[in-house]
């Protein structure tokens, strides 16, 4: 069960950048799609901090005009998040694993 | 691309920690117990560690070093909690503006109790902190709470516990579901993963304790909250149990939940009643 | 408000034991706060313990003294209930001074 | 809003304090002026000198001499390197003054005593070292100095998110 974890995370990630310079309306989609995944991982009360720094360097480069750093750093927070949410669901019975019986 | 180093670090050190602990007695269904698990959980670390003395856990990391053991030794000649001692025992005696004081709010007036918090307070249904009853008693004399995490409450806290010095730890699960509930809830939050880490409490403090990580001696989870609140000479300050919760949350790069959140008063509920039998230490002084 | 000096002065035979734990910041000037800006130094530069009229240990002190100062010596020529007075001076004109009768 | 720097240790904030004056290689910084005149004798100039050496030589005009009869009581690892217990004791006689160096502190003197004769030559204090360095006692007994050195090592506490 733990090993899927790591795997999860390497697929969130992987995603390839769009080629052409992106523009607001990427960002936007970018920024949309990884605050719903913070906002699940947080209602799940299993957010990580990286996430919110990376959610706030998206918004940071969003509101100066850098789509491109934007839309990397929206995209990064979304895995992180969506990584969080894998964590939070495969914990919920691999916790036994550790327990002391 | 610095969090995607981080990430694979965090998962990378996840999968090489991964084992399974052989758990000696298999139970049937998954009834809760807690006085089998407190006895397993006590046997696990008497077994680990056979020359650590049963009531010397309590000692955090100084049970498990010699040389830092007499570094902290000739800290508590002058332990440096003793202001934070001496503001704990003025601010218990002075009373809020309609006379009362917290001596009115605790059984035996406040004095050696602390070995019974927190408990399972079966009108609520939930389980109440030290850290919430003061703050409750403050509200119900007209005053403003206290922040969980420092100054005033730790000084407080720090006072209480002193007057229970020594007293074994008494924590009791009354015969009421919610509160076995309770024990159950801490004890998943206490075994389960969390943050990019992918570390949770067990996993520094039931797989290494004893061990470094970077400049620190982990503290075996038996006893790790007897000398609760401790000065830290890292914050250069006093914390609550809720300060250490919230920095070890972070540590790990979990977002840290409110200080007093079900989850932590559940998870204190839990590591509280492993440790009965042990001695109340606090308050204690740490690296 | 209670004195920063706690002391202990116990007496064994002819030797009197004395620890001091002095609440002071002892910031060294060197360390940013949160916002960024450098703290100001702000330390505990002669700290004096007399006995009997006389100076029985003078302490010089620098910025890596620990904050929340700890300092333990001994010395002979006093007996239980001499009062010790201890005062010091920090490089901001800040003082305190208490006295502890040895116990 | 960066959740981590905000919950930094104070202590990690006085590393990189250290660290960030080294780096400016700042000589002999003057003090914001002591005006308070701390009064006889406190050696202002040699706690201001960054070397070992020019900070013994300010104090005491001459150097020590290694000797087993000072011993320097210290930590092999500090648990933490804002607070270091660090003591000293020795068989030496007519000791008139004790004093604590941390060679690479950003300011080698850390600590002075004087020693009035009926005042037992040993003191305990709890010092700050900014790295792992050589911690020395310089014990000075009949107009001549002594001195004991041990190495302790400091490592940055915590687990830094």
């Amino acid at each position: 069960m733990k090993l899927s974890l790591p795997l999860a995370m390497l697929l969130a990630l992987s995603l390839a950048p769009s080629a052409r310079a992106a523009n607001e309306a990427d960002y936007k989609a970018a920024y949309a799609a990884a605050e719903a995944a913070s906002k699940e991982a947080a209602g799940m009360r299993n957010q990580w901090t990286v996430t919110v720094s990376a959610l706030a360097a998206a918004k940071k480069a969003g509101d100066g005009g850098d789509f491109d750093r934007a839309v990397a750093a929206a995209r990064e927070a979304e895995a992180l998040a969506k990584a969080s949410i894998f964590q939070a669901t495969s914990e919920k019975e691999a916790w036994k694993a550790m327990e002391i019986r | 691309m610095k969090a995607r180093i981080h990430l694979l670090l965090g998962s990378l050190s996840a999968a090489l920690v991964a084992f399974a602990l052989t758990s000696p007695r298999v139970i049937a269904a998954d009834k809760v117990d807690p006085v089998a698990d407190a006895k397993a959980f006590r046997n696990f670390f008497f077994q680990k560690f056979p020359n650590v003395k049963h009531e010397d856990f309590v000692n955090g990391p100084y049970s498990m070093n010699e040389d830092m053991k007499r570094q902290w030794q000739e800290k508590e000649e002058f332990p440096p909690y003793e202001f934070a001692l001496d503001a704990g025992k003025e601010m218990f005696a002075t009373p809020f503006k309609n006379g009362k004081t917290y001596a009115d709010c605790f059984p035996n007036g406040g004095i050696g109790i602390r070995q019974n918090y927190p408990y399972f307070d079966e009108k609520e249904g939930k389980v109440v902190t030290l850290e919430l009853a003061l703050n409750r008693c403050r509200e119900a004399n007209g005053e403003a709470p206290y922040s969980y995490v420092k100054d005033e409450m730790a000084s407080l806290t720090a006072y209480m516990a002193y007057t229970s010095r020594g007293k074994l730890m008494d924590i009791k699960i009354p015969d009421d579901p919610r509160a076995l509930a309770a024990f159950e809830n801490g004890k998943r939050y206490f075994y389960t993963r969390r943050g990019q880490m992918n570390f949770s409490c067990a996993s520094c403090h039931v797989q290494s304790p004893g061990e470094r990580i970077r400049a620190e001696i982990l503290a075996p989870a038996l006893g790790i909250l007897n000398a609760m609140p401790i000065y830290r000479s890292e914050w250069s300050g006093m914390g609550t149990t809720s300060r250490r919760f919230v920095t070890c949350n972070s540590q790990t790069r979990a977002v840290p939940l409110e200080p007093q959140a079900d989850e932590y008063r559940d998870v204190e509920y839990f590591l509280s009643y492993v440790a009965n039998g042990l001695p109340i230490s606090g308050p204690g002084a740490r690296p | 408000m209670a004195s920063s000096i706690r002391v202990r002065a116990t007496s064994n035979g002819d030797t009197i034991e004395v620890q001091a734990l002095i609440q002071h910041p002892m910031d060294t000037g060197l360390v940013k706060d949160s916002k960024g800006e450098l703290i100001p130094a702000h330390f505990i530069q002669q700290l004096k313990f007399e006995c009997n009229g006389k100076d029985v240990f003078v302490a010089d002190w620098g910025t890596a003294v620990s904050k929340d100062p700890y300092v333990k010596f001994s010395f002979k020529g006093a007996k239980k209930g001499d009062e010790l007075k201890i005062s010091w001076i920090d490089n901001k004109g800040g003082s305190d001074t208490t006295t502890a009768k040895i116990s | 809003m960066t959740t981590t720097t905000r919950l930094h240790p104070t202590r990690r904030l006085i590393l990189q304090g250290a660290a960030s004056v080294a780096l400016l290689g700042l000589g002999n910084l003057p003090f914001a002026g002591a005006h308070a005149a701390a009064n006889d004798k406190y050696p202002e100039e040699a706690f201001k000198l960054k070397s070992e050496a020019d900070a013994i030589k300010a104090l005491y005009g001459k150097t020590a001499e290694p000797s087993d009869k000072v011993k320097l009581d210290a930590p092999e690892i500090a648990e933490n390197g804002g607070v270091v217990p660090i003591s000293v004791t020795t068989t030496l006689d007519k000791v008139t003054s004790i004093s604590f160096l941390v060679a690479e502190n950003p300011f080698a003197l850390a600590a002075s005593y004087r020693i009035p004769d009926g005042t037992i030559p040993s003191v305990a204090n709890r010092l700050k070292m900014a790295k792992t360095t050589n911690v020395t006692a310089i014990v000075e007994a009949d107009g001549k100095l002594y001195s004991a050195t041990k190495e302790v090592k400091v490592t940055v506490g915590g687990c830094g998110g």
